[in-house]
């Protein structure tokens, strides 16, 4: 009854924690599935760079698989690649990180966190409560998804008297941003809330902060949910009172969901978005995972 | 007499039947040598007899394929890279052992560093580095680094680096192939006295006078087997070079031609100057050779590096055949028909890792070139035209430039600046490292070369060669031509006395 | 031995020696066939084989480049950024549709590109020479300076190839075949031949031979060294634009992260492939085989399904160490 | 002018041009001073001067062991991963918890830390002498070596110091002040202070510079020419080490992208500090110089308010173009 699968799931080499996350969840849920479908193949390879990445789907392809799951690192220069897997009629599943042209061309299926909304929650969650505030922002890398929380966040503050003093890129590496922070705070002698976007980089906002004794910041916007800044949230950590949502584990989804597409024949196809969803100390222990590496 | 002495010393350090192959090429053939207490021991052979490697051998630095070498009787197996230094046997190497980026006083103490308490004592070590070439007479500073010195100077340090260690044997060779008559006289004097406290010396030289000077035996080498071993007392200059080249040599030098007054000129050098030359002025005709002559660092290569494009003027004006050379522009005056023979060998003549071809050709590419792309067989006619004109002797005809004799490489230099086909061509230092015999060959091409309408500027530490092959000869002084001397003017006394400061007058 | 014996004897020995060298790089490039093949049987197919050469076109072309800043003497770490600046500024001009034609379009954006390439080799050429900076600063603030400039270009996102008309016209410049080989393999044997023609038998490439081994030497021989260094950069220029051809029409979209360490893989290529980085000797086909090894390496590693993700990066850092002693040991015993 | 007068000049002139060479990084830092206060005030402040001077311990003091590398003729591609390796190393053994008492198991861990960095040296060294493989591909493939492993061991994610009594033991060490200078203002004096004496003081340091200079005359002068250079990578590993016991207590925490790109950055400082890539001559207070002035173009960047974020990269690439330049004409024009 069982058939013979083979899934490829092909990802960013783990390049920071969130990534990392990403690479850790969809190691266990590769072998979740195939526990759970004897017949079933998953293999997971990743990539440090668009180019590379494009030759690992290719050699997935050449290996013979009948899914391919994909984090693209960079989603514009992977159209063709994936396109190609697409044209010869397998199921495709996009992760997070979408090309300007997403539609059923390039994928069957495609599962996201919500870029735009994970910029727009921490924005309003800034506007309503310092509405006056004066922010610093700190970027990811310069890819399209930052671009998008950016233009995200600039909607959520829309209408309210927030004003981003600076945005400077911290690449979501934790030494960057530990750099930007503290130059940040050299520049401006009054800073009220921090938005950084990726809990990582927190890590060096709230170690450069702690440097430098400052008492004006009120509090630091982050986002990603990793289990350090989710369990700071639910121990009432003052600097960090909420966290934004984006669960690397939604590669597994991705891959669950696929796997059900093959064996269970049950319609998978279309968008499939995590809600940007704001951790508070109310909730945040659903969202605490102690054992996951990020 | 030292020769008497010398006579009845014990062997110091002696080879038995030592052959010597570079990757399947032999080039020593079962040579003996022995080397007594006390005594100064010529070794002389052409270009490529193997000299140098037979020295090489003896101070550990090769291992001899087979044979044996004896210290004091007793069979040994010298320690390589320098090591037999602690038995005593140090090397002063033709080619110079000396890194770029250490000072003076750092080479001389490299790999032997007096510390205290693990840590350096410069001040001791400059201090003891200063003794010694002041012994010398050697007016280097101490401090310098390396890369600043002329070769006379690395030279310099070379020797004080051998003569400071307390040895047994010393290998010299070619101490003296880029050293003044002054310098090489110091040098003598201290070679006699350590000579006369026990120290054994080899001394490589092709220089006849200061064999014939300096030595009390002389051994020759041809194509890598020992010839003769004899007292210098019972030679000759022309035995001696009989017994290198194996034939009788005629005169050395060609009979001079003078160029026709009316002769066009055709390099017109006027007021001159760079950091260290002033208002340097002189004309070369067609079919001319000229003689630079002076004291080391009198600004002669300074000069002509400045003519040749290869350094910048200050001011002055270099006309070749009518045409304006602009001032640090190599190219221009290579495109003029000039050419410029360094005298640097190792490090501005010759790719010390690449074949004889590829140096030889380097200058002259545009000849080899068929519509824009190169002909090997082209480049390969050159290089066998250029071995037979200049005896070029290798054993392996892929060897690479370095593993080449120092005379082999000068004239493998000369032959690439040959290439170039000049119509006026400097000539600095020709016969550096050379072989009588080679010598005279280079002598009668020289000629041959005026006679053919070239012009020619031999810039020569060597005096006998200044006289013996040019018309006129321009002497320097301190960055300044002060004099020019022509016909029966050019003597070696004459010479001096401009060269020395003691007599000037305007430059022609 | 007669004399003439002798000669061909010598020249028999001495050819050894000097093929040894180049063929080193080559036995090693074996090895790792023979295990790829032991790894996954699909490995030695002549798809996975042909995959593996076309995708390391990009380095490959550009490490071509890099052998004639290297052999004389240089080092160019723009590379990578220089990819990204260029094939963002031709995307810029196709989308921007100032030629309505497509096909002239296109021919025109290839001519930009070329000419692109070799300008921005040219600056890094005259920063180096005649800024006399040392070319790994100068190169690195050019790498700086290109990078950003993509950045500001693409505002932090994607700059991507929006026209569909180009898109198809463009495509088979990188997934077409000529002869039965796909383009891409085409291109790197025909820029590896002209390179090798130009490096081993034209007068510039024994004049960047002598500039990288000796530069005194070589201005002593009437070359003039700057300007010999110079090309050498406007080559590698002229590789970057070559290797932008072929990556826009497969990725048909750049960004600030395109070619992000390319420059260390091109150098890594070069040295594998038994080009010395201290100038002086130039193997173009040896570099061809050196990005061929490294792009082996990675496939091979995804093909073999044994090893944690986490480690490959270790096992082709081991593998690479491997090969050069492999190809070490084969030199030096024979 | 006498005989003594003349020798006297020029000894005279070449001490100037020493010094003058040594003075130009300074020259440059002196000018991007001027700059950083004309574009910001608070850049000249204490505090902010001293956080750039802290923050750039890691890549100084890492330098200071790539000017030994480099001087020895070498160059290693590794400290980045290597930081990362050791940095988890460290952690984990602390994590385990093997002994009880803080004190001492911080004291082990520091031990245990210097040791492993040297370890990491040797391999590097090792393989480079011994296995005769130029330093850039050996060390390119330790690099991945290092960096796989510390992705096993951190299984992709980050590795956190647990033991909070530890952690607040151990945070002076980077964030406390020894007579008002922040620790690692203080350990990169004391590191290059050693540095410099082994450099120019000790027999070894004369070694390492004649390897770098001509390796063949330094073997001809009976120096072991493999063991100078091994060592160079020894100490290269225990720079690392120490940058690894200043990185630690200030995040806690190390991933597996802990030192991504800090081999180029040590490198850079090096060049920029004077110290030639061909190897030959070091310049320790250069190096610390050039890490300075690294440090300082990204913070005058971030300072300044006109500059675009996209166009940060590209500027800071202008600048280290220019500082050099300054630096060039500085020593051409004495
Ligand atoms: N390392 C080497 N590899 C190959 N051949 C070598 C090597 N060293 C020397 N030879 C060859 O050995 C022969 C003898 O050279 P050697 O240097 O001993 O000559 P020499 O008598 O010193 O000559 P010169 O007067 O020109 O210095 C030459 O043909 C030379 O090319
Ligand atoms: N008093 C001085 N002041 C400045 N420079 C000097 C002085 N004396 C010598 N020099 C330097 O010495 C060099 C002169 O040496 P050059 O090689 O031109 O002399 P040469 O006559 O060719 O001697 P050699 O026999 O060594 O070839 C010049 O380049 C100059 O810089
Ligand atoms: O890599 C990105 C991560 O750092 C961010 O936090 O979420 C989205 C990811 O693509
Ligand atoms: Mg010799
Ligand atoms: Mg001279």
């Amino acid at each position: 009854q069982d058939k013979n699968y083979t899934i490829g799931v092909s990802i960013p080499a783990a390049d920071h924690g969130w990534t990392s996350g990403v690479v850790f969840h969809a190691e266990r849920i590769a072998k979740k599935l195939m526990a759970e479908h004897p017949g079933l193949n998953v293999i997971v390879k990743t990539s440090p760079d668009a180019a590379t990445q494009a030759n690992a789907v290719q050699d997935l392809d050449t290996q013979g698989i009948d899914a391919l799951v994909i984090l693209p690192s960079d989603p514009d220069p992977l159209v063709n690649a994936i396109k190609e897997v697409k044209d010869k009629g397998k199921f495709v599943a996009l992760v997070d990180r979408a090309p300007s042209n997403n539609d059923n061309s390039v994928r069957d299926l495609y599962v996201a966190g919500n870029n735009p909304a994970l910029g727009e929650v921490a924005g309003k969650y800034i506007a309503e409560k310092t509405p006056e505030a004066e922010v610093v922002v700190i970027r990811g890398l310069p890819i399209p998804i930052d671009q998008q929380r950016q233009d995200g966040f600039d909607k959520g503050i829309a209408g309210s008297k927030v004003k981003v003093l600076d945005r400077q890129y911290g690449n979501w590496n934790r030494d960057d941003a530990f750099k930007v922070m503290q130059d940040y705070l050299t520049k401006y002698p009054k800073i009220d809330v921090v938005w950084c976007q990726d809990d990582d980089m927190a890590v060096g906002v709230l170690q450069a902060i702690e440097q430098a004794k400052r008492t004006d910041i009120q509090y630091v916007v982050a986002g990603a949910g990793s289990k350090d800044m989710v369990k700071k949230v639910m121990d009432g950590d003052k600097l960090i009172p909420v966290d934004v949502l984006y669960p690397p584990a939604m590669v597994g989804t991705a891959m669950e969901l696929t796997a059900a597409a093959l064996y269970d024949q049950v319609p998978v196809h279309g968008n499939y978005i995590l809600d940007a969803t704001l951790v508070t100390k109310e909730n945040a222990k659903n969202f605490y995972f102690p054992d996951s590496p990020f | 007499m030292t020769v008497e002495i010398a006579d009845t010393a014990p062997v110091v350090l002696s080879a038995r039947r030592i052959c010597k192959s570079f990757s399947g090429v032999q080039v020593l053939f079962s040579v003996n040598f022995d080397l007594r207490a006390g005594e100064i021991h010529a070794l002389m052979g052409e270009n490529g007899a193997g000299k140098s490697t037979l020295v090489k051998v003896l101070s550990g630095f090769e291992q001899p394929s087979s044979g044996e070498i004896l210290l004091d009787g007793q069979p040994v197996i010298l320690p390589p890279n320098g090591a037999a230094e602690a038995l005593g046997i140090v090397i002063i190497h033709q080619e110079f052992n000396l890194a770029e980026h250490l000072t003076v006083t750092e080479s001389l103490f490299l790999g032997r560093e007096v510390t205290r308490f693990g840590v350096l004592d410069r001040k001791y070590m400059r201090a003891e580095t200063r003794k010694v070439l002041d012994v010398l007479g050697s007016h280097v500073d101490e401090n310098a680094l390396i890369s600043t010195l002329s070769i006379a100077d690395k030279q310099m340090v070379e020797i004080a680096k051998a003569i400071s260690r307390d040895a047994r044997v010393v290998f010299m060779d070619e101490p003296t192939a880029v050293l003044s008559r002054e310098e090489t006289s110091m040098l003598f004097k201290q070679v006699r006295k350590l000579r006369d406290q026990g120290t054994s010396f080899v001394f490589v030289s092709h220089k006849l006078d200061e064999v014939m000077e300096l030595t009390d035996r002389v051994t020759v080498l041809r194509d890598g087997q020992w010839i003769k071993t004899s007292p210098t007392s019972i030679l000759d200059g022309e035995s001696i070079a009989q017994l290198m080249v194996g034939r009788e040599l005629s005169s050395l030098y060609p009979a001079k031609v003078e160029p026709d007054v009316d002769e066009e000129v055709v390099l017109r050098v006027s007021s001159v100057s760079t950091g260290y030359i002033r208002d340097a002025s002189f004309e070369v005709r067609k079919g001319e050779i000229i003689g630079f002559s002076g004291m080391i660092g009198s600004g002669r290569t300074e000069l002509m590096e400045a003519i040749a494009g290869l350094r910048t003027r200050l001011e002055g004006e270099v006309v070749i055949k009518g045409q304006t050379v602009p001032s640090g522009d190599v190219h221009a005056a290579n495109r003029c028909g000039l050419a410029y023979m360094t005298k640097d060998r190792k490090s501005k003549g010759l790719l010390l890792r690449s074949g004889m071809m590829a140096n030889l050709t380097l200058q002259s590419l545009g000849r080899h070139s068929r519509h824009g792309y190169l002909s090997p067989s082209s480049e390969a006619a050159a290089l066998a035209k250029a071995k037979r004109r200049f005896d070029i002797r290798v054993r392996d005809g892929n060897i690479i430039a370095g593993r080449m004799s120092g005379g082999n490489q000068q004239k493998l230099l000369l032959a690439k600046v040959m290439e170039t086909d000049p119509d006026i061509v400097i000539i600095d230092e020709p016969t550096r490292g050379i072989d009588v015999g080679t010598k005279q060959q280079i002598y009668h091409f020289i000629s041959a070369l005026a006679r053919d309408g070239r012009s020619i500027i031999v810039v020569s530490s060597e005096m006998p060669e200044v006289i013996g092959l040019c018309t006129r000869v321009a002497v320097m002084r301190e960055g300044h031509i002060v004099g020019v001397l022509e016909g029966d003017e050019i003597s070696e006394q004459e010479i001096m006395r401009y060269a020395a400061g003691l007599k000037k007058k305007a430059a022609a | 031995m007669s004399v003439n014996e002798e000669t061909r004897e010598i020249r028999r020995r001495s050819w050894r020696d000097v093929d040894l060298r180049a063929v080193a790089p080559f036995a090693a490039l074996a090895l790792l066939l023979i295990v790829g093949a032991l790894v996954n049987p699909n490995f030695i197919g002549i798809t996975n084989l042909a995959n593996v050469a076309t995708r390391c076109a990009f380095i490959a072309i550009i490490a071509v480049g890099a052998t004639f800043v290297i052999s004389a003497g240089d080092l160019d770490l723009s590379v990578g950024s220089m990819v990204a600046f260029v094939a963002s500024l031709m995307i810029l001009l196709i989308n921007s549709g100032v030629i309505a034609d497509p096909v002239l379009m296109l021919a025109a954006a290839v001519l930009f590109t070329v000419v692109a390439g070799a300008l921005c080799g040219l600056a890094n050429g005259l920063i180096t020479t005649v800024g006399k900076i040392e070319p790994f600063i100068a190169t690195l603030g050019t790498m700086g300076i290109y990078r950003g400039l993509t950045t500001w270009l693409s505002q932090g996102g994607a700059i991507t190839l929006r026209s569909s008309d180009i898109q198809t016209l463009y495509r088979p410049a990188y997934f077409g075949n000529i002869l039965g080989l796909p383009v891409p393999i085409v291109v790197i044997l025909v820029v590896t031949a002209i390179a090798a023609f130009i490096l081993y038998r034209t007068r510039y490439g024994r004049h960047v031979v002598a500039v990288g081994s000796n530069s005194d030497v070589a201005r002593y021989s009437g070359i003039a060294v700057n300007r010999v260094r110079t090309i050498a950069f406007v080559i590698q220029g002229l590789c970057v634009a070559i290797a932008v051809l072929l990556y826009v029409p497969r990725l048909g979209s750049t960004s600030a992260t395109t070619g992000i360490l390319w420059e260390l893989q091109a150098i890594t290529a070069v040295v594998v492939g038994g080009t010395a980085l201290k100038g002086g000797a130039g193997r173009v086909w040896g570099t061809i085989c050196g990005a061929f090894i490294l792009e082996l390496v990675g496939n091979i590693m995804l093909l073999s399904n044994f090893i944690s993700e986490y480690l490959i990066g270790a096992i082709q850092g081991a593998i690479i160490i491997i090969a050069m002693l492999v190809q070490r040991s084969l030199v030096r015993k024979s």
